[in-house]
């Protein structure tokens, strides 16, 4: 019974690191300016929980195979070295283990969040509402136009509350439901929901952040790679929930502009 | 201490208890006679209740702790703090509680020198309690009467955050201050019966006293707050 | 008040049924109360897992009959996403409040700690009876919620504000669903703030002679630093629930901000603070993961010693671990919020306690497995169960790695890789605590013995299928698949998830099937069991030294046991064997220190 | 009760049960048997407010619904020679008490097709089962959101894929706003009326069928202009009402 148990956590042990080893499962593509820190983060977590996972199972497997089923005749042992064996080899493993961990990680987390975006970052509007994200371009003058949640009107496609009538700024703001950044320019992202919480996911850009009713948020990224993505909300907001997304296209300048004038003629 | 128990007409002297010697150490010390008899462990181990009721103090402070914090973070993102002037009355209130708590410390020692075997009525320090009990219940009245005036001036519970947290932190603590006064009541009626422990007294002033405290507290942070 | 006298005097055993078996004071037949909600909200729960598994592997698949539990939740017997995230959120609060908390802590706990510090019952028996059926008709208004017009809450078990505190706009469930969950999780607190107050007196004030603090088995002081969790972290969800309660039937904003528009209708709140929530429910949130689990540890390792023939390498250094746990567990809440919006500095402040956490654990799983070395291991299902604890609580530990650094966290968070990781270390963990438990004291409890084939067979089952179920949430969290999606379909990138998805649900549907022969067994032993005798596993605590099994109604007859060992001695000669009970007075040579 | 009223209200059941059959055989083109019509058309002076184009795009089956044809919004629609669709027509004044109560045993059903709704308008009699149905495969809710204090309860119930219709009715007179929270830009109207009513075509010409003759105020609602009113005799030949309304 005992040695069966033993190979059985051997087999789930070694079958659960098969997938981790081979990436048959495994974090999209980095494709942004800040991310191979948290990329590297991420494998030397990997590499140490992995570690820490196959030797305690492994050892426990061996132990139980070895110990179990006792003759009368012999008796217990006791580890040699006892507890204090253990207490010091928590500390000093485990606790270098950690420290390293979450200095590096301290890096990696600053890099991301302790940096001012630079002035010349393009400002794009997101903003999250119940199931959709909509984004806002300040267009030529440079400004957005300001809200004014008592006209928000999903029907009327007034998604910001903007008063076209008054507000000089809302003549050449650009609303849209997809979001195109042009490639390798520092995106300056300002975030804030229209109800409830939140969250602005994109796997690729190695960037999550939550939507926090009441709080205006930013993020700022810059995106190496043409493409399209999505953005996904992670924070449960409702029904809809699981269909609130957004594409993301990454685009050449050229491709960007032309994109942007054919949103300008859709408002 | 609800746990009500019918017991042989008696009054337990005070305990000289050290729970630190009953609990930790290394057990070596004789915690039950040799015969194990039930009837004699109250001379070794101190009665719940009296560790009991600390237990019940820290759960309430935490609760209030939360309170506290959320007012403060509340108040930290607000842009609708408005001032609100206290009712003056609580002031007066908070005089009837203290003055509760000092005439319950005054029925307790009635109740020691009692139990002593010094006076032979149990009328005397009964009094007090009635005394502490009617001032307990005053200053309930008098809570309500500060709601009365917060209506009168149109401050509702949802009316503004500060009429909120000034409701809500009142009513739980009034709330609280009732549980108390149904502990009073127990006491005054087991001394009557002459069946009251000293621990249950002790149980019930302490809780007093802290409900004391505990107001005084609520009160400086309504104040410096809303 | 209570002192002894006044037990012995109004402990004369109850003679009506109501008084014995529903009003009971006596604290086994609470701790069998509450053993018995744990097992109908465990069946509750896996069942509601069940659906929401199939949908998730088969989404929209019309599941026969499904329409009888809500017409407007499954049209013709397809789930709206909706009536997912409802049953969701009814499993996980159901299973976190009802099971994972009930069935170690308050079930096992009633049982056995009275006995095991060698008192004949709670010091505030009242006290203990109120905190079950305080707790019971939390968990009544909690399944209520199902019966009102558009069904429980779909907030998840965190409940977010502002989506729990909007009201009916925010969706289904959103108006009185949210006031019945907040109700009843208050008066769960309740319940709870009272199980505590009488198992930390109980533990300090009730021990018999000769039971120090340091003779108290594990699983008593698991119970102990538990009960002092829940009474500060139960003291301060209660508070949040009665503020978001007012946020719905006052009109309150205590978590609501201003300027929301749900609908197209601006909100009348204003002010309110939604991050607030977050802090006060995580306060709480992270110990109550540490009070499912602490019981289960020091159950398992009361089992193991018993198994293993030996005591743990130090006694008193598992005990401090234990305590670091409980410290440590107020500390590291944030890592809950990385992405919340909370100031980045803060993240880092709470990021490395939580690494630090990993240090006390570590401590524990190293002593359990240093333990086994050079042990006799008798492999009875208690045993299997308490291993299996240890494979389970290392494989779900390690993976707190990734979600305690914000860096990595921002990749994970809110990902299946989550839900794996509290799953297999609180959820599964807790579980195999719960069941070794169960093996281990079943025939004190009841008289009778448990079936071992029945019992093995049960564990197998159940530890392969744990890990085929809760492994591949890993995956796919670093897949980025995020939680609390009814379906994948429409996300390009989540859709080519949908087959392992499947393997998940299949597992899960057979895994939960095999829980089924743990049922009969219990149900079959409880009757028809072969007799138990006093002491079948040969055990040195009190539980073992009752003068019946199960232990009369004031659990020692008419003294109670004097203490003179400490309470694992293993290993040595005696006349009775390899062992000597805490309440003989024989003098052995102990075979081994206790460090 | 006197025989009077019984021999009108049997008039009137027979009546509306004949439309009923009519209709049912010779679907649009029927015309009333008993009873005379209201007819006209709704007109828009002045430029036409400018219709937001709708990205469909964070839902890619509603995309493909839509693949070679952009849509608009539909809270103004221009026909052939300005002609207003989607304006609703009934009698607000003049029917006794009986014509009004009386309700049509149709059921118009409202659905969800390529992410928008079909009709963009659902015009109803007060009590009128209508159901509703989805022609999609993706998830959708419906939210119909009365007015806050009306006597209509408003509800948010989701129709997946393969799931039955809803059938449901409304108890009060009142413009009921309807959008699908899954996908924001889906927005239509349930406009609750009684008595007889009508709904504009592309070309916004309208027949309210069964007037008794008589004399009435007719009223014409469009979600954006508002209501407008007419006073109208109909005599055993029918009437005729047109309306127009003026863009900002």
């Amino acid at each position: 019974m005992a040695k069966f148990f033993a190979v059985t956590i051997f087999a789930i042990a070694i079958l659960s690191a098969i997938p981790i080893l081979r990436h048959t499962w495994w974090m999209a593509p980095d494709i942004s300016t800040h991310g191979a820190p948290i990329d590297e983060q991420m494998s030397e977590t990997m590499a140490e929980a992995g570690i820490s996972f196959l030797a305690s199972q492994l050892i426990l497997g061996l132990f139980i195979w070895k110990f179990s089923n006792p003759r009368s005749g012999d008796k217990i042992k006791s580890f040699p070295g006892g507890a204090k064996a253990m207490v010091w080899a928590a500390f000093l493993l485990v606790g270098t283990e950690v420290l390293a961990l979450g200095v590096f990680g301290a890096k990696a987390w600053a890099n991301v969040y302790f940096t001012a975006p630079s002035p010349e970052a393009m400002p794009v509007q997101v903003q999250a509402g119940q199931f959709a994200f909509y984004f806002r371009y300040p267009g030529p003058d440079g400004s957005f136009a300001t809200i004014h949640p008592d006209l928000i009107s999903e029907a009327n496609q007034n998604f910001y509350g903007i008063d076209a009538d008054h507000d000089p700024d809302a003549k050449d703001d650009i609303v849209t439901a997809e979001m195109a950044i042009p490639v390798n320019r520092e995106i300056h992202l300002l975030m804030h929901s229209k109800d409830v919480g939140h969250s602005f996911f994109v796997p690729e850009l190695r960037v999550q952040q939550d939507f926090v009713p009441g709080l205006d948020l930013s993020l700022h990224f810059t995106a190496t790679k043409i493409g399209r993505y999505e953005i996904v909300c992670t924070q449960l907001c409702g029904l809809g929930h699981y269909n609130m997304k957004a594409y993301l296209s990454v685009l050449s300048p050229q491709d960007f502009d032309d994109w942007l004038k054919k949103q300008a003629a859709l408002q | 201490m609800a746990t009500t128990v019918h017991e042989p007409p008696r009054i337990e002297p005070p305990h000289e208890r050290s729970r630190l010697s009953a609990g930790s150490g290394n057990g070596g010390r004789s915690l039950v006679p040799a015969d194990g008899d039930l009837r004699r462990i109250k001379d070794y181990s101190p009665p719940p209740s009296a560790t009991g009721i600390w237990v019940v103090m820290a759960s309430i402070t935490m609760s209030f702790l939360a309170f506290t914090s959320a007012l403060i973070v509340r108040q930290g993102s607000a842009s609708d703090w408005h001032h609100l002037t206290l009712p003056r009355i609580l002031y007066l209130n908070t005089l009837v509680l203290l003055a509760s708590s000092i005439a319950l410390e005054v029925a307790r020692r009635q109740v020691r020198s009692f139990m002593a075997g010094g006076r032979h009525s149990a009328a005397y320090p009964t009094r007090w309690l009635y005394i502490t009990l009617f001032l307990g219940l005053l200053f309930v009245a008098g809570q309500y009467f500060a709601w009365l005036q917060l209506r009168a001036q149109g401050l509702f519970l949802a009316t503004n955050p500060n009429s909120s947290f000034f409701y809500v932190l009142t009513a739980i603590h009034a709330l609280h201050v009732s549980g108390g006064l149904g502990g009073l009541a127990r006491v005054i009626l087991r001394l009557n019966r002459s069946i009251l422990r000293q621990s249950t007294l002790d149980a019930t002033a302490h809780y007093w006293h802290f409900m004391d405290g505990l107001w005084v507290y609520l009160l400086l942070l309504l104040w410096m707050k809303l | 008040m209570h002192d002894m006298s006044a037990h012995v005097a109004h402990h004369a055993p109850p003679t009506s049924f109501i008084r014995k078996h529903i009003f009971s004071l006596d604290h086994k037949v609470i701790g069998k109360q509450y053993y018995g909600l744990a097992l109908i909200a465990v069946l509750v729960g896996m069942v509601l897992s069940w659906l929401m598994r199939i949908h998730l592997g088969w989404t929209n698949y019309a599941i026969p009959g499904l329409h009888f539990l809500s017409s407007n939740g499954a049209p013709g017997n397809v789930m709206t996403p909706e009536y997912y995230l409802q049953l969701m959120t009814m499993h996980a609060t159901i299973m976190v409040f009802f099971v994972l908390t009930t069935a170690p802590f308050a079930a096992f706990g009633n049982y056995f700690l009275p006995i095991q510090v060698g008192a004949e019952d709670m010091p505030f028996p009242h006290f203990n009876m109120m905190s079950f059926w305080v707790t019971f008709v939390g968990f009544v208004v909690l399944i209520a919620s199902f019966f009102v017009s558009d069904g429980p809450t779909l907030g998840g078990w965190t409940q977010y504000a502002p989506l729990s505190a909007v009201g009916a706009v925010g969706g289904p469930g959103e108006g009185m669903g949210v006031v019945l969950w907040a109700s009843s999780i208050a008066i769960f607190c309740v319940g709870q703030l009272l199980g505590s107050l009488n198992f930390i007196t109980t533990t300090l004030d009730m021990r018999t002679k000769g039971m120090s603090l340091w003779r108290l088995p594990l699983s008593a002081w698991g119970w102990f630093i538990t009960s002092c969790m829940g009474l500060t972290a139960f003291a301060v969800l209660m508070p949040a629930c009665i503020l978001l309660i007012l946020d719905h039937v006052a009109g309150t904003s205590f978590f609501v901000p201003s300027n929301l528009v749900l609908n197209d209708q601006l909100q009348p709140h204003a002010g309110g603070s939604t991050l607030l929530w977050q802090h006060l429910f995580w306060f709480f949130g992270h110990p109550e993961v540490y009070i499912a689990i602490v019981p289960g540890m020091g159950i398992v390792s009361h089992v193991l010693i018993t198994n293993m023939r030996k005591p743990m390498l130090s006694h008193r250094v598992l005990i401090y671990s234990f305590g670091a746990l409980a410290v440590l567990s107020y500390m590291v809440y944030g890592h809950h919020m990385f992405v919340s919006g909370m100031n980045p500095v803060s993240s880092l402040a709470f990021s490395f306690p939580t690494l630090i956490i990993t240090i006390p654990s570590t401590i524990i799983v190293l002593i359990w497995m240093g333990s086994l070395y050079g042990a006799k291991l008798h492999t009875n299902t208690a045993c299997l169960f308490a291993l299996g604890f240890i494979s389970m609580f290392i494989s779900g530990g390690v993976s707190g790695f990734f979600l305690a650094q914000p860096s990595t966290d921002i990749m994970l968070h809110a990902t299946y890789f989550v839900v794996g990781h509290f799953h297999m270390v609180m959820g599964v963990a807790a579980m195999f605590g719960i069941f070794a438990g169960t093996y281990f004291w079943f025939p004190k409890m009841f008289g009778r013995m448990m079936n071992e084939t029945l019992g093995k067979v049960h564990f197998w089952l159940t530890f392969v299928g744990a890990y085929c179920i809760f492994m591949p949430f890993h995956y796919l969290g670093l897949a980025g698949n995020v939680r609390r999606y009814q379906a994948f379909a429409n996300v390009d990138y989540m859709a080519h998830l949908v087959p392992l998805h499947r393997f998940i649900t299949i597992s899960a549907l057979l895994t939960g099937a095999s829980q089924l022969v743990f049922l009969y067994n219990l149900i079959h032993s409880r009757f028809w069991g072969k007799p138990a005798t006093d002491n079948p596993w040969q055990a040195t605590s009190l539980e073992w030294s009752t003068p019946t099994t199960p232990p009369p109604h004031n659990n020692f007859g008419d003294k109670l046991p004097e203490v003179f060992h400490d309470p694992y001695q293993y290993g040595v000669e005696s006349s009775v064997g390899d062992y000597v009970m805490q309440a003989s007075p024989e003098q052995v040579s102990s075979g081994h220190d206790e460090a | 009760m006197n025989t009077r009223y019984k021999q009108r209200l049997a008039a009137i059941l027979s009546a509306l049960a004949l439309v009923c059959a009519a209709a049912f055989i010779l679907g649009q083109k029927v015309h009333a048997a008993s009873g005379a019509s209201i007819t006209g058309a709704v007109k828009l002076s002045g430029t036409a407010p400018h219709m937001k184009g709708i990205d469909m795009s964070k839902d890619p089956y509603c995309v493909k619904q839509h693949e070679n044809s952009p849509v608009k919004m539909e809270n103004v629609e221009l026909g052939s020679g300005g002609g207003l669709a989607n304006v609703v027509l009934y009698i607000s004044e003049g029917l006794t008490g009986n014509e009004a109560s009386a309700v049509p045993s149709e059921e118009p059903t409202f659905d969800q097709k390529g992410c928008m709704y079909i009709p963009h308008v659902l015009a109803l009699d007060v009590n009128q089962k209508f159901k509703v149905i989805t022609s999609d495969q993706t998830t959708h809710n419906i939210h119909p959101l009365p007015a806050p204090g009306s006597s209509n309860i408003g509800w948010n119930k989701s129709q997946p894929p393969g799931a039955p219709p809803i059938e449901s009715s409304w108890k009060a007179e009142e413009p009921i706003s309807v959008k699908c929270n899954i996908h924001p830009w889906m927005h239509g109207w349930h406009v609750v009326v009684k008595g007889p009513y009508a709904v504009t075509d592309d070309n916004g010409s309208y027949t309210i069928k069964n007037v008794p003759p008589g004399s009435y105020t007719v009223t014409a609602w469009q979600e954006e202009f508002g209501t407008q009113t007419q006073k109208v005799t109909v005599a055993a030949g029918g009437a005729k009402a047109d309306f127009t309304f003026k863009s900002k």
